[in-house]
């Protein structure tokens, strides 16, 4: 086998907005579609990360600057395919019609949240419309996991492909190595897309590895590696298109680098002004993917001012009634400390459980409600 | 009805439930073509194929993160570990992922899956081939702990876990695998996890074991007979969720109790079982709890059988709190 | 003297550490040029160098690993892992390697080192920025385990833990970082490993405790002491090798037990110190042994103040064995 | 970057025993040394085998077929460079001048034993007269600790290097990831030595990865590859050279895949004949890495049917008498169950132990000696 990495990540979307020779597949609705949602992503970080400084949530992971990896990667997959997603992956939901209300249910980690405000903010967990799989904080762990989502697939003869998303920090993890192995053995209907946003928290990209890009390191397991513009939306979906066809083909996984920039800090605990370069984040700042997908619009004469305030405004509106509604709906009762440990409550839990009931009603506590434990 | 040593009913538990349901599927180090190294999963790859019976690469965390995304995705993965001294590097995959899965999705994904693993010393493989775990597993809220010592048992609490809608902790007691026989009745059966075996009835003192201890104590409650001490031997079965009433009740019958794992003692799972009873029948008590167990060093290879808790070692501590 | 945080004390231990002695090195996620997540490395790598504090890549099984090949090679590294739910890829590193390797080659190869992490919950951090690990670890011959309440213990056990020959895992209770302060020595002084602090003394019950739950149980016994009842507290600092008997004499002196502890009860560190009283003091028991603990759950985010031992738990477990 | 694994493993002895246009850099000296301790190999090999089979000892494992890995591998490197070998590579510790009985005491357990009988046979530990790190049975954990040692020689200014071997099994593993990633950061003074002996246990190493062999999984790292015949102890010994030069002259480490074969079972608790092909043994055993340096030394004019006898019934000397010595040490004392557990005894196990030791006196055992638990 002989492997290069290529020497510039593919693109789709040249300067100017214009696409060279590459034939565009997705429709006018569908690419509209992309760019609403990356709005809407934009629009969403943005909410949540004021929501934080104003103390009404509590934490919440910048999404800026990544939204043509997430948008562009989930319009090349259908819903019956399996999400891994990372907890930098709202487009991804969004695009497949989660309601910005569901998501922020978990970023006030209220009772209507799927996992009952157990969990930290942006750790979604969703059936429906899409399977995107509950995040873990634990990096890289969701790897070999997706590797044994799709071998389901493949063992009930499902042409459904899994789409496993992590970082750069990711591919150090213990979960990338057994996971890229076991899926190259298996040929895994698995497409392994790592964002390549340049940091793991403070990490630097280039020392995190002292391997030439990423996308090389599908090389160890057998799996071809691809090198991908991150902030051209349509150079991501064509990927994962291409990825998704040979996993469905049964040719086996992929591994896709999407070289992209994290324009915020890691987390709202974060401040990376310690340690990213100015000129760095003003240089990428320049590659804004959604100005780039804008121009790629403007050409094909799809976009207008207008639309954009509508669109924007429309964004906006979701997200922030979405936050008022999650904000407004009660939190999580004392009892969902107890329930969904196991399948049926235990003994122990029980009596825990009861406990803890008896006491939070005797400081008058209202997450105990009234009555008996009701588990 | 049959008889068979305690792992031929856990290959035969595998086979029930292969033919029964066609998610059940078996992979790990060597269980393929090879059977295992202790051939628990021998003829399964003949019998149903190489697609829900074959060896893995050597990731214990490939093995069980893979097993979690199998469960989440609807199939009953039953996977093993070649021995328990190596499922640390999938620890991870267990106690943040397998245990937590449910929960932190409130139910929208689970892990219905089984981890089978043998533990314990008695077959000289010293540090890395006798390592009792346990008490690591037991901490972990979400997970289910299993240890049978008996072939009934070992198939029945198998199938069970296998059903079970929880992740399971299966771990065999390699000391008995061949040394331990029974009648173990043809097809499916079940026992159901969570609930004790009464394996000798006494009134003087109550001893708390499971798995390779079990035909220990029952050696020693049979030495102590002698003496008239008759003893309550209780074989825990499962340790996590363990039937809590029932380990009280036990101990309340006679006031005297001892336990006996091999693990190391500190913060070994006796630890639990005495908690319990201090924090909830303490005036019940009429002699210290005792724990018979391994020592708190690493398990060594030569001196194997001064680590090991024996009859001896059993007896006189079934003798002190029988006569305190 | 000067008054200092808890973190503003590892800090200082750090530099201490790293100025007196040069095969002293400081590594892990983001404790390099950021500090730490939580700042407890800032300023090292300007005051040393990249050689001696640095960055690593994303793998708790690397710098663990790396950790123990330098340790066997004269370094004295003291690593960091961002939390302590990191830790489990790293698992099999601290328990079969770092823990046994004096044991397997017979004191040939030795790994004196540290793995320093913040631990707990109170700060909203939910399953995987909240957990309490302890008992995984004291479970394990070999290694040592120390937690720090106060400033002053956090330095000095810091030092002892880095000038130690066996390795130590350093937990450090996150939730006390910024909201402990104490006086602490300027330059070199150690408090010795396996030594308990008296917090505070009373003749009606003992209540033992360790890390956060120290300020919590400390108001529980103010209040108690309002009603009469004189509370003996006991800070445990070093919980493997631990010394029993420390623990058993300030048990017995009061006849009455509480263990305090923020992980789940199962299995729980509190087990072996509950089970040691029921094993060697019994007879001096004069009310049932009882635990505050977390719950046998994973770590829930928005309700974390419900599962966390607060003073009124705690002061109702005091008051029910002081009524006894 | 371009990778290219070589299509034919890097060889020099060729056909007959002629080496070509290939120069050899060692001595006579060390080429019969190279010989004589590859027939000591031989010999501990057999003579465990017939000691395990005979029920004196409990365990070993089969070197025949990878001696020239080891002693290929070891002659390239100084006495102060550190090893940290596997379970199968006993030429290593010969080759430096390890005495077979130092090994008998550990294959019998006895107190002479570094590890006075704790571990299981073949996990040896030396340190004199070379560090031969302590064995440990989990698979790939000691890869990233010959990192962190290699990094202590780095910080020292030393030019030692580190030799990390392992199987192709030990490519899955967590270990070898991490360490390898670390190695490529750092650029670690390191060689990882890759013995491709066709097998896992019962694993083909086909099924162990989709990769192209194990070499380019230095790609994934920044670590160079390259692929070497295991059987031919010439190429071994100037792969590791180069490599060692290359790690000396601080250029950081490189990966060794040894192309080689398990003429044995995996242990002796294994039976390969379940699942080994009897055509690809045969074919091997034409490959004997012993043979095929025989030849050369005989076109060198250095081998004679006498010489070889004399060698021969030397080395079978030294591990006969080796064994006997072994079997007639006395066993560990009970005491060693204790100690070197912590650099000092702790209350709990002094409590233990003087339990232990007063159980043993009243069943009148001998590992327990006389008078009082004396740690
Ligand atoms: C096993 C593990 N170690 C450490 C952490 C702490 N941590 C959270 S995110 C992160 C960096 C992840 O970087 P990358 O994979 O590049 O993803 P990004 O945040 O850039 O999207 C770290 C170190 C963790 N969550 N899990
Ligand atoms: C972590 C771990 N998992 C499983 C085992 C059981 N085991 C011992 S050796 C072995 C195969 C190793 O194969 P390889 O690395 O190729 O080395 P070889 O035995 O061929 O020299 C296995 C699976 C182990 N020792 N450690
Ligand atoms: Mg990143
Ligand atoms: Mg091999």
């Amino acid at each position: 086998m002989q492997i290069e990495t290529a020497p510039e990540p593919f693109s789709v979307i040249g300067a100017n907005g214009d696409v060279g020779g590459h034939k565009v597949t997705l429709s006018d609705e569908e690419l509209i579609q992309c760019y609403r949602t990356m709005l809407t992503v934009r629009a969403f970080d943005d909410v949540c990360m004021k929501l934080q400084r104003s103390g009404r949530i509590g934490f919440s992971v910048p999404n800026k600057g990544v939204e043509a990896c997430q948008v562009g990667a989930a319009s090349a997959l259908r819903q019956s395919d399996f999400f891994f997603p990372s907890y930098r992956d709202f487009g991804m939901a969004l695009y497949h019609g989660v309601h910005p209300v569901e998501m922020m249910h978990n970023m006030f980690g209220n009772n209507l949240d799927a996992a009952r405000g157990r969990q930290m903010p942006v750790h979604f967990s969703f059936t429906d419309p899409i399977k995107y799989f509950s995040i873990s904080s634990p990096i890289g762990t969701h790897l070999p996991q997706a590797v044994g989502a799709a071998y389901a697939h493949q063992m009930r003869g499902e042409d459904n492909v899994t789409l496993a998303s992590f970082g750069d920090g990711g591919t150090s993890s213990l979960g990338f190595h057994s996971a890229l192995n076991f899926a190259g053995v298996w040929k895994s209907p698995v497409i392994f897309l790592c964002q390549n946003n340049g940091w793991a928290i403070s990490c630097p990209s280039d020392e995190q590895t002292a391997s030439d890009g990423f996308a090389i390191k599908g090389a160890a397991y057998g799996v071809p590696g691809v090198t991908v513009d991150g902030n051209d939306v349509l150079a991501m979906h064509q990927a994962v298109s291409e990825a998704a066809d040979r996993a469905r083909r049964g040719e086996g996984p992929t591994l896709i680098e999407a070289v992209t920039y994290r324009m915020g800090g890691h987390s709202t605990s974060d401040d990376p002004s310690k340690y990213v370069p100015k000129e760095t984040l003003e240089e990428w700042a320049e590659k804004d993917p959604v100005k780039r997908f804008r121009e790629f619009l403007t050409v094909r004469g799809m976009w207008t001012e207008e639309l954009e305030s509508e669109w924007s405004a429309a964004a906006y509106e979701q997200v922030n009634s979405g936050a008022k509604e999650a904000e407004s709906t009660e939190g999580p009762r004392l009892e969902t400390i107890f329930s969904d440990v196991y399948a049926e409550l235990p003994q122990h839990l029980r009596r825990q459980g009861e406990a803890a009931f008896d006491l939070a009603k005797r400081k008058g506590d209202a997450d105990a409600g009234g009555g008996a434990f009701p588990l | 009805m049959p008889t068979l040593t305690l792992i031929q009913a856990v290959n035969d538990g595998l086979k029930v439930s292969m033919r029964q349901d066609e998610s059940v599927l078996v992979f790990g180090e060597d269980v393929g073509p090879k059977g295992g190294v202790f051939l628990a999963t021998e003829g399964l790859t003949a019998e149903f194929g190489k697609a829900r019976c074959f060896d893995t690469p050597l990731s214990e965390d490939g093995i069980i993160g893979t097993a979690i995304g199998m469960a989440a995705n609807g199939l009953r993965p039953v996977c093993e570990i070649q021995f328990q001294d190596f499922i640390f590097p999938a620890f991870d995959q267990i106690v943040s992922e397998a245990a937590k899965l449910r929960y932190r999705s409130g139910g929208q994904y689970t892990a219905p899956m089984v981890i089978r693993t043998p533990y314990g010393g008695g077959i000289r493989g010293g540090l890395y081939h006798s390592q009792s775990g346990e008490a690591y597993f037991a901490h972990t809220a979400g997970l289910k702990v299993v240890i049978p010592s008996t072939a009934y048992d070992a198939k029945g609490l198998l199938l069970a876990a296998i059903e079970d809608p929880d992740p399971v902790l299966f771990m065999e007691p390699k000391a008995l695998y061949r040394h331990e026989k029974g009648e173990v009745p043809e097809g499916h059966y079940t026992v159901d996890l969570s609930t004790l075996r009464t394996v000798r009835e006494g009134d003087n003192v109550t001893v708390f074991c499971y798995g390779s201890m079990v035909p220990v104590v029952e050696k020693a409650a049979a030495k102590a007979a002698e003496q008239g001490i008759q003893c309550e031997v209780v074989d825990l079965r499962t340790l996590l969720p363990l039937d809590e009433q029932g380990v009280l009740d036990a101990a309340r019958k006679t006031g005297r109790c001892v336990i006996v794992h091999e693990a190391p003692r500190f913060c070994g799972y006796g630890a639990e079982i005495s908690a319990m009873i201090a924090e909830n029948i303490i005036e019940y008590m009429e002699a210290p709890v005792r724990r018979v167990t391994g020592f708190d060093t690493p398990f060594p290879n030569t001196l194997e059988h001064h680590y090991l808790p024996d009859e001896r070692r059993v007896l006189d501590a079934i003798e002190e709190v029988a006569r305190y």
